[in-house]
Formats: structure tokens, C-alpha cells, sequence
């Protein structure tokens, strides 16, 4: 049956796949012997236009799954550079000057049941492999929907700050050079990290104030201040989720505005807020997982919803469109309106920013081109289940 | 209330009417600190039982979205999983960490609180995935916050469906 | 704006869901305050409309999940009893005189990675949580599709026998009171395992002969001998899945015939094969994942595709109906045209055999009545991914 | 050759009419032992290199489930998974343990026996499922089987994609 069948291939082939070729003319040589056991590696620095695309598998949250896209790439078998896996919905950060992607995650002995294991797994981008591990203490890590203010980098690189919730708050210093925790600081009423200088950070609290806490060079904690209330965490809250250029963190709210923090290593500093539509414009609002975004010409992104304002229980919902503005001028500088809806994105590096969107109907991630706002393509069948969060590369 | 996830299921309607309304997002449930058989947190009147001829009464149906109790949920209802509305399915364990919310049942006009228990220890259920957020805040507001994974306190932190637990009678506010 | 939110539901409320009810006339006394806690039980004994729906999540295989489902009803609140999780590409059993099911899975420490742990973990019926688990020799248990023939039940219940391919295939036998592997027994050249009395079990060989392998008391061999070989493993394959009515196994081949194999205690005796098809009509071929079964009337059951009969390569693409046999008469009784397609099927006990498939188009499982071949009902979105097999609850 | 799981992308086209013929089944690759190095068990020549003017000819793409290569193959293409197809994607390991096929290239007229090593630990790619299960048979067949998880020999068991190695010309039977 075996041969019936390869000579109906053959016949097949002949007449219609190589028309102009026949098997008795002089064949070329054949194909030679290839080499087995080899695997591909990526390049230390992923180019702008590769993104990280982080599947949290919100069905299977055990086997998330962080994809490598090449979004400028026409075909799936072009665009998917590799895989690695999260699982837990865990968080994930990449490091370009040690590169090395961190990822924080949770595994029980048993898949779903058994002894819980917290780990900080240290991916390096050029083989995508684990170089290195380090234990957390169980059942402290902040696990919910994936977020760009769990993970940060701290002292040239050197410390890794996670933010944990227990539903205590507190953040665990990691020496990435040693591979090891060096300190946990406990910042009760306050969350996440916002980076501000080299040597400490800030957290947002639940009484409207930023905390900022300075270190010393072993990690231990030098100071900490608290700034003025500046938001209603009832009335008027802010999203957790700022853009940010340069020193300056901007915190959009539910109700559509901005409010501008100052975070220059120096404790934080909010300033005063401004509205993301003018006087008589539609009173659109940020809504989605993914919201916030910057690119590298000092723009700042929000994912915007039409029915969000002043809507109670609309601010997750997602958005019709990303706008951009120039926080300078406080001016909108581009409307990108979606082919469909958008839950999250992410805006690439470099001067030709272009905007990663996930498309909660089919799951499936949407490129626009940040500068014209036009849709470029669609990316999907490559293995993704709920692509909750993406990320530009590093 | 659709949530977005529906669409994974049902992929026929995809235009943008049809899904720039009230489209849910997907999360966790969120809350403050409730021992199994604590009193909450928040302002609480303990309901009356037996008090007269008529019974207290609910309606609609515990595997809806739409259900009232569900006004500040989001996951997948227990109520299709293998439990109820407020139990949790064989083999799962009920979180006693929990976040609160407060809802109204019109068949009887009171504000009620409801706590929303997650059921642990099995991956996700994947029936009945519901999302609303009312009331809803970021996770800076640990008490309010539906963000997170809130199987805490128990021997998994895998999370399979979330319960609507009746804890008591709103005060007005 | 909580406030105004609960007044928009309670206006809308009134006026739409209970036009009939104003709040201000003596309202019912309030809802009592509810225990908290409560964890659902099952019946010891399923009702014969339950089903094992056993999710394999083959996008997703460590995270795999087996559904109760009971088939009777309408919609998924009904629908679902409940679910316990089964990794990597596992296999199930249950065993109703125990009150137990039977699950082999393999973990790795990191998920996708780390130690490897194979282990048999017994669920309970009623609970639905794990009771005790057996560890296994890593990296021996099959690892392949879902197949009836993987797990068995001997010595009146007291033992499981457990399929090994390592590539190198053996039985290990587990003593299900003592909790504990007693013996493992190589059957070089033979697979799976077939239960032949209740102290012995047969095996299919690629020489197109039966093993059969009589055990002493303590789990130890007693004897083995072959059969005469009775089929063409490169030629006239049969399938590995036979349906079975008391002592005789059908196994269907790949071109439509079935050979009865006797198993009664004594080694495997192969008799004369007939065809699925009678002469003139058409020559379809079984094909699917779960492609056998068989009912407490005593008839088979087998998947059946129009295509795939004498073409190589078309025994796993499913089928469009299911054909019911009469094997006694060697006459069919029923033909269940599906409404769709089907991969794998399974067939309820009782006398009123329902018969559950699973239409990978998609990926729904729909019931059919197995006496007058009519569709009853889709059964779908109770989070399943790829229900690859399912099974009668016994 | 339409693997039956490419309905799970694309659920438009439902009539059995296009789902009747050929529809593949997702399994694994199955085969004869075969390190990474050694000779293969099955009849094989050794490919000549460099035997005149001529090159060596395939032609069609391998991330296309109908690629000459794929004739026995089962899962998911490497091709789309930041592999090719004979090379692993990044932080993967390849299986030593593999299912031998024997594959016709229409672009040269002959026969060649194709390994199909798994990329193995990580979880599946997703990407590409493709399935041909040309001359495979059940499980009872070891060495013809793509019916098994052919991550053998691994560190890991996780099966991600696998490959179709050329491993030399097929012997006319």
C-alpha cells in the first residue's frame, strides 16, 4: 500500500507539481545527508520590530506561553522567532543590557494542587533557554492580570525590584549578578514600582498618595516619603498603568484625564491634571488591560474607550481606539481607530514606532503604524490562546 | 454584560455594534480579608430569618451573567463548574480571602452584600466565564480590586470558578 | 457613582424584571446570610447519562482536564457535575466497585521542564479530589493518544494494569489496596493490554500474533504463550481499539473487516474475520481516535468514514457515521449518521445505550440515541479545548 | 490535507462536503530508534555530495503541511514555530528517539527516508498542526507508529514541534 502510494505522489508530482520535469532526464544529485540535533538561536538584541507577545492562557493558566514575533514578517512561519513558557500568570520583563528576559512564575508539584514553588526564572534571549533560577518565598508574589509595574530594573540593571501581594504589599530586591533575594521591603497601603532614578522607587497608594523609597547600596532601605494626596481612590481614581517619557509618569484615570508624576529619583511628585479630550469633544475614557504606552519621540499612548466615561465597571473593557498625544503641548496627535476592538498594546522602539494591538473578538494581535496610524496586518494561528499583554522589544 | 471571551465560542457576530457594549474584560475576583465565618469588613446588617409569613425571595437564574448577586464578579460561575451560586464544585477548595461587593436584588429591593469566594485547587473550570466591574478598582485598592487571583490562603493557588456568596444586608448609604 | 449605578439596576429592575413589584409595599424579609465553605459532592455510582469527557488540551497538554458530564440535560449549569485535571497526554480508568477513577500523568517540576514525576493518582468518585497516588517508574507509562486499552482492571479489582512504551513495552501491575507497584512485566514485541479473566491479560503483537500472560497470586508471571499470528501489521493492519461483548474482542482492521478474538481466560484464541460491509454495498473503513464500542444489548459500535477504506493514511481522520453491529448475526442493526463529524465516540451502559461524540469540527461533543440513531442534543462551552476521548461512566 | 484542528482557526466553511476528505488526525511522531548521529535502521544510501554541475533540487515551502518532507509527519511544524524544517526552535531539545518515513521529492523523482525528531520542553508551539499518517500503524508497530508522544530520550517529555530530517535515499523496495 506503502508503494501504491508513493508512486500516485509520484505521478501526482510529475504531471502537475513539476510539469517540465521528468524523472529519466538526468537527475540532479541527490539531496545530501542533513545533520540532526540542531537548534536555532536568536540575536542578543531583537530587532524594534520583534515583540514579545504574552499569552497568559487564561484557560490553561499553567502553560502560559511568551511568544517571540517578528511583526514585520508576512507569514506565521516568518513571524514566530520562539516560545517560552509562564506559567501562573506570571509577569515578565526583559532586560536588554543583561540579555535576559526575567520572568516571575508559579509552579505546583502536582500542576494544580501539591507544594507551591514561586521562582524567578532568567530566560537569555539568545537561546531562549533558563540560564539561572531563584527561589521566592511562596505565596507572595502579586498574581492577577499581567502588568508593565510588577517587574523593574533598579541599579544599572543589577537588581531586579518584584512587586508582591499576599494581599500584603511588598517589594523583593533580587542581586541579578549573585542570583539572589537581598531584601523585601514591606509598603503597606501602596502598590506596584514605578522607577524613579537608579537608586529607588515609588509606589501608588490606596489613600491617593505616591510613596517613594530611596535604597542603600545593599539593597536595604534608606529612606521613604510620602507625597500630598492627589487622586480619589473612590470618586476619581487613576489607572495603576502610566505612560511614561522620560521623568515623568502619566497616570490616566478613569474619568479621562492625565495626571502627570514627577519621578526624578527624588521622592514623587504629582502635578497638575489635564483632560485627554478638549472642551465639546466626545468624553471618551482609557479602558483594557494594556492602556498605556510611549515611543521614543516622547509621545505618549492610551487605549480609549467611547462608553467608558463616567460608566461604572467599563474601565476593563477595552477600546475603539488608541490616541496619541504630545504631552508637552497636551495636544492629541494621532487618532488610531481599530479594525475591531482592542484589549491591549504595546508601541515598538525607535523613531518608526509602530503599535501592537491584541483583538479580544479573535484573539488574535493587530499592527498599526504609529506615525500614520494605518493598519498594517493581522497576526494570528501562531499558537496563542488569550495574548492578554504585549510588549515592544528591548 | 458579554463578556470578550464569549467570542472565543461564538465568532459569528463580529461586527463593531455588537461588541462596543459593555464588553467585559477578564479577570479575578478581588476584595478584603473574609475568614469563612468572619463578619465582613464592610458595613453589614445580618438578615432576619423567619421574620413572617412571607418568604425571602430571589430571581433569575444562578448560571446567568446577569444574575444579580453577579453585579461585581468576574471568572467563571461555580454554578457551571459543579457547584452553586454560593458552593463550590467537588473537589475544590473555597478561598477564604475574598473580595466584597454590593448588589442590589430587585425581587425584594434591598442592597445585599455579596461575597465573591473563589474555589481553588483545579485549573480553570472554562464555562460561564462572567466579568463585571462594577465597583471595581486597581489593585492599589486591595479591599475593592477584582484584578488579582484572589485563591489566597489556600493549599493551591490554581483557580477554577468564583462563587457569589449572600454575607449579609447593605446599610444605606 | 456606585450610588447612581445601583439606582440605574434597581430602576431598571422594577420597571423591566418586575413590573408587577414596587418596593415601597412590604417587601418578603430580607435573604438569610449564607455559610461559606461548601464543597458539592457526587453520587458514588454515575448515572449511566454521565459521561468522562477527557480533555486532552493538545494546545495545552500539561494542563489537561476529564469533565463530568451528565447528558441528560439541557444547559451547562445542568450539564456539568464537575472536573479534576489529568497531565500530559494522561489515561483514565474508572473502577465503580472501588468508587475511584484511575489517572496516569506525568509532571515536570517546572512545568515543561525540571524533574520528570509519572504517577498514578486515584480520584474519588464522590469527591472528586485525590485520595492516594502511586509513583511510578519515570518516563515508562504510554504517552500517546487516549486509549481504553491502556489501563485495566484485574484480579477482581484488587490490581490495575498499566501500559508501558518506553519505546520498550511492559505491564506494571499496581496493588490498588496496598497503594503500591507490585510488579512490572516486560512483553517485548506486544502492546497494550486486553483483558482476558480476571488473573490474566493478553497483548497485541507486531507479528500479528496475542500474547497472553497468566499471573500468579502475588502479581508475579505465571506463563505466557502466543497465538498463531492472525494478521499483516504492514499490509492488513488492524486497529489496536477492538469493541468488546463478554469474552470476545472485535478488533476492526483498516479496510472494514473485524477479527473476533476470543478472551476467556485461557491464551487468546483469533477466529475468522467478516466484513464490516456486505457484497455491492459501499466499502467504508473505520477511522477516528476512539473509534470502537459496545452496549449492555450486546451490540458494536464502530466509527466509519466513506473515504478511508484501501486509502493509506485516512485510518485516523474520523468519520461520518457510526455503523451498530449485531455480532452474533454478523448483521448491522443501526447506522447513526452524524450530524457533522465525528473523531471519537463512547457508548452509555444500561439498555437505553446513548451514544457521546465528539465532532472535531467544533470541538463540541453531541449525544445520539444509540437504539434509534436520532441526534439529541450538542453538548459544548463548558471550557473544553480537545475532548479527544470520552467514556461511559460505568 | 487539512488537519482536522485547523477548524479550531477557521470556523467558517462547515459542510461535511469539505470536511469529508482527507481530514488529519493531531498525534505525535512515532519510529525506530535513531540517534542523533548514527546510521538509521531502515534501508538507506547515503546521499553522494557535490556529483556534478547540477544542484540538489526540492521545491515548495515547509511551513505548507503538504511539503514533500511532511509525508508521515504529525504535529507541529518546526518551520512555524522559530524552527525550520530540520532544525529545532531556540531552547528546545531534540528528540534522539524518532518515527522514520519515506517521502518522495517530486522536484529529483526519488524516495528519501525523512526522520522525524521532536523539538522537545517547551509546551506546544500551537502553530501549523499538520498531519499526514501516510504508512503509520498502530502503536503495536513501534517502528511505523505516529501515534505516541515521541519525546523519548529527552530531559523533558513537553512535546513542542517536530522536524523532517533528510537521512538519505530510500532503497527501491
Amino acid at each position: 500500500m506503502l508503494q501504491r502510494f508513493l508512486m500516485v505522489v509520484a505521478f501526482v508530482s510529475v504531471t502537475v507539481i513539476m510539469p517540465g520535469f521528468a524523472v529519466a532526464e538526468d537527475p540532479p544529485p541527490p539531496l545530501p545527508v542533513e545533520p540532526t540535533g540542531i537548534i536555532e538561536t536568536l540575536p542578543k538584541r531583537y530587532p524594534p520590530e520583534w515583540f514579545l507577545i504574552q499569552d497568559s492562557a487564561f484557560f490553561h493558566m499553567s502553560d502560559g506561553k511568551v511568544y517571540v514575533i517578528d511583526t514585520s514578517k508576512e507569514t506565521v512561519g516568518d513571524q514566530v522567532q520562539g516560545m517560552f513558557n509562564n506559567s501562573l500568570m506570571g509577569n515578565i520583563l526583559q532586560i536588554p543590557s543583561r540579555g535576559e528576559i526575567m520572568s516571575i512564575e508559579t509552579f505546583h508539584s502536582r500542576g494544580t494542587r501539591g507544594e507551591r514553588i514561586d521562582v524567578l526564572t532568567i530566560w537569555d534571549t539568545v537561546n531562549l533557554a533558563p540560564v539561572a533560577e531563584v527561589m521566592l518565598n511562596s505565596g507572595d508574589r502579586f498574581m492577577g492580570m499581567p502588568q508593565r509595574v510588577v517587574l523593574h530594573a533598579l541599579n544599572d540593571d543589577r537588581w531586579l525590584a518584584i512587586f508582591n501581594f499576599s494581599p500584603s504589599t511588598s517589594v523583593t530586591l533580587v542581586d541579578l549578578d549573585q542570583r539572589e533575594v537581598i531584601n523585601t521591603i514591606a509598603i503597606p497601603g501602596c502598590s506596584f514600582i514605578y522607577g524613579n532614578g537608579e537608586m529607588s522607587f515609588s509606589s501608588v497608594c490606596a489613600d491617593g498618595r505616591m510613596l517613594s523609597v530611596s535604597l542603600n547600596a545593599d539593597g536595604t532601605e534608606r529612606s521613604r516619603e510620602h507625597s500630598e494626596p492627589f487622586f480619589d481612590s473612590d470618586d476619581a481614581p487613576i489607572f495603576e498603568r502610566p505612560a511614561r517619557v522620560g521623568d515623568i509618569a502619566y497616570f490616566p484615570t478613569f474619568d479621562g484625564q492625565v495626571h502627570p508624576v514627577a519621578l526624578t529619583g527624588a521622592p514623587a511628585k504629582p502635578m497638575a491634571p489635564w483632560p485627554l479630550y478638549g472642551q465639546g469633544e466626545e468624553a471618551w475614557a482609557p479602558s483594557g488591560i494594556g492602556i498605556d504606552g510611549e515611543d521614543d519621540l516622547g509621545r505618549i499612548y492610551f487605549l480609549m474607550n467611547p462608553e467608558a466615561n463616567g460608566v461604572d465597571g467599563m474601565h476593563n473593557a477595552g477600546g475603539a481606539e488608541i490616541w496619541v498625544f504630545d504631552p508637552e503641548t497636551r495636544k492629541r496627535v494621532q487618532r488610531i481607530p481599530l479594525q475591531e476592538w482592542g484589549l491591549t498594546f504595546a508601541v515598538s522602539r525607535g523613531t518608526e514606532p509602530k503599535v501592537l494591538v491584541t483583538n479580544p473578538i479573535d484573539m488574535s494581535v493587530e499592527l498599526y503604524d504609529g506615525l500614520s496610524g494605518d493598519f498594517v496586518r493581522k497576526i494570528t494561528g501562531f499558537g496563542q490562546e488569550t495574548p492578554l499583554y504585549l510588549w515592544g522589544s528591548r | 454584560m458579554t463578556a470578550f471571551f464569549d467570542r472565543l465560542f461564538e465568532k459569528q457576530a463580529r461586527n463593531l455594534a455588537q461588541t462596543s457594549s459593555r464588553r467585559g474584560m477578564l479577570k479575578k475576583l478581588g476584595g478584603v480579608l473574609v475568614g469563612a465565618s468572619a463578619v465582613p469588613l464592610l458595613p453589614v446588617a445580618r438578615a432576619e430569618t423567619g421574620a413572617g409569613p412571607r418568604k425571602p425571595v430571589e430571581q433569575g437564574s444562578d448560571t446567568d451573567c446577569d444574575y444579580w448577586r453577579y453585579c461585581a464578579i468576574d471568572g467563571f460561575l461555580c454554578s457551571c463548574c459543579g457547584g452553586s451560586a454560593n458552593t463550590c464544585p467537588p473537589g475544590t477548595e473555597m478561598s477564604p480571602v475574598t473580595w466584597i461587593g454590593t448588589c442590589h436584588n430587585p425581587a425584594d429591593g434591598r442592597n445585599y452584600v455579596i461575597s465573591y469566594n473563589d474555589c481553588c485547587g483545579k485549573s480553570t473550570c472554562g464555562a460561564c466565564l462572567c466579568q463585571r466591574d462594577e465597583g471595581d478598582r486597581p489593585p492599589y485598592r486591595p479591599d475593592k480590586t477584582n484584578d488579582i487571583n484572589w485563591c489566597l490562603g489556600t493549599a493551591s493557588a490554581s483557580y477554577h470558578c468564583s462563587t457569589a456568596v449572600v454575607v449579609g444586608v447593605a446599610f444605606d448609604e
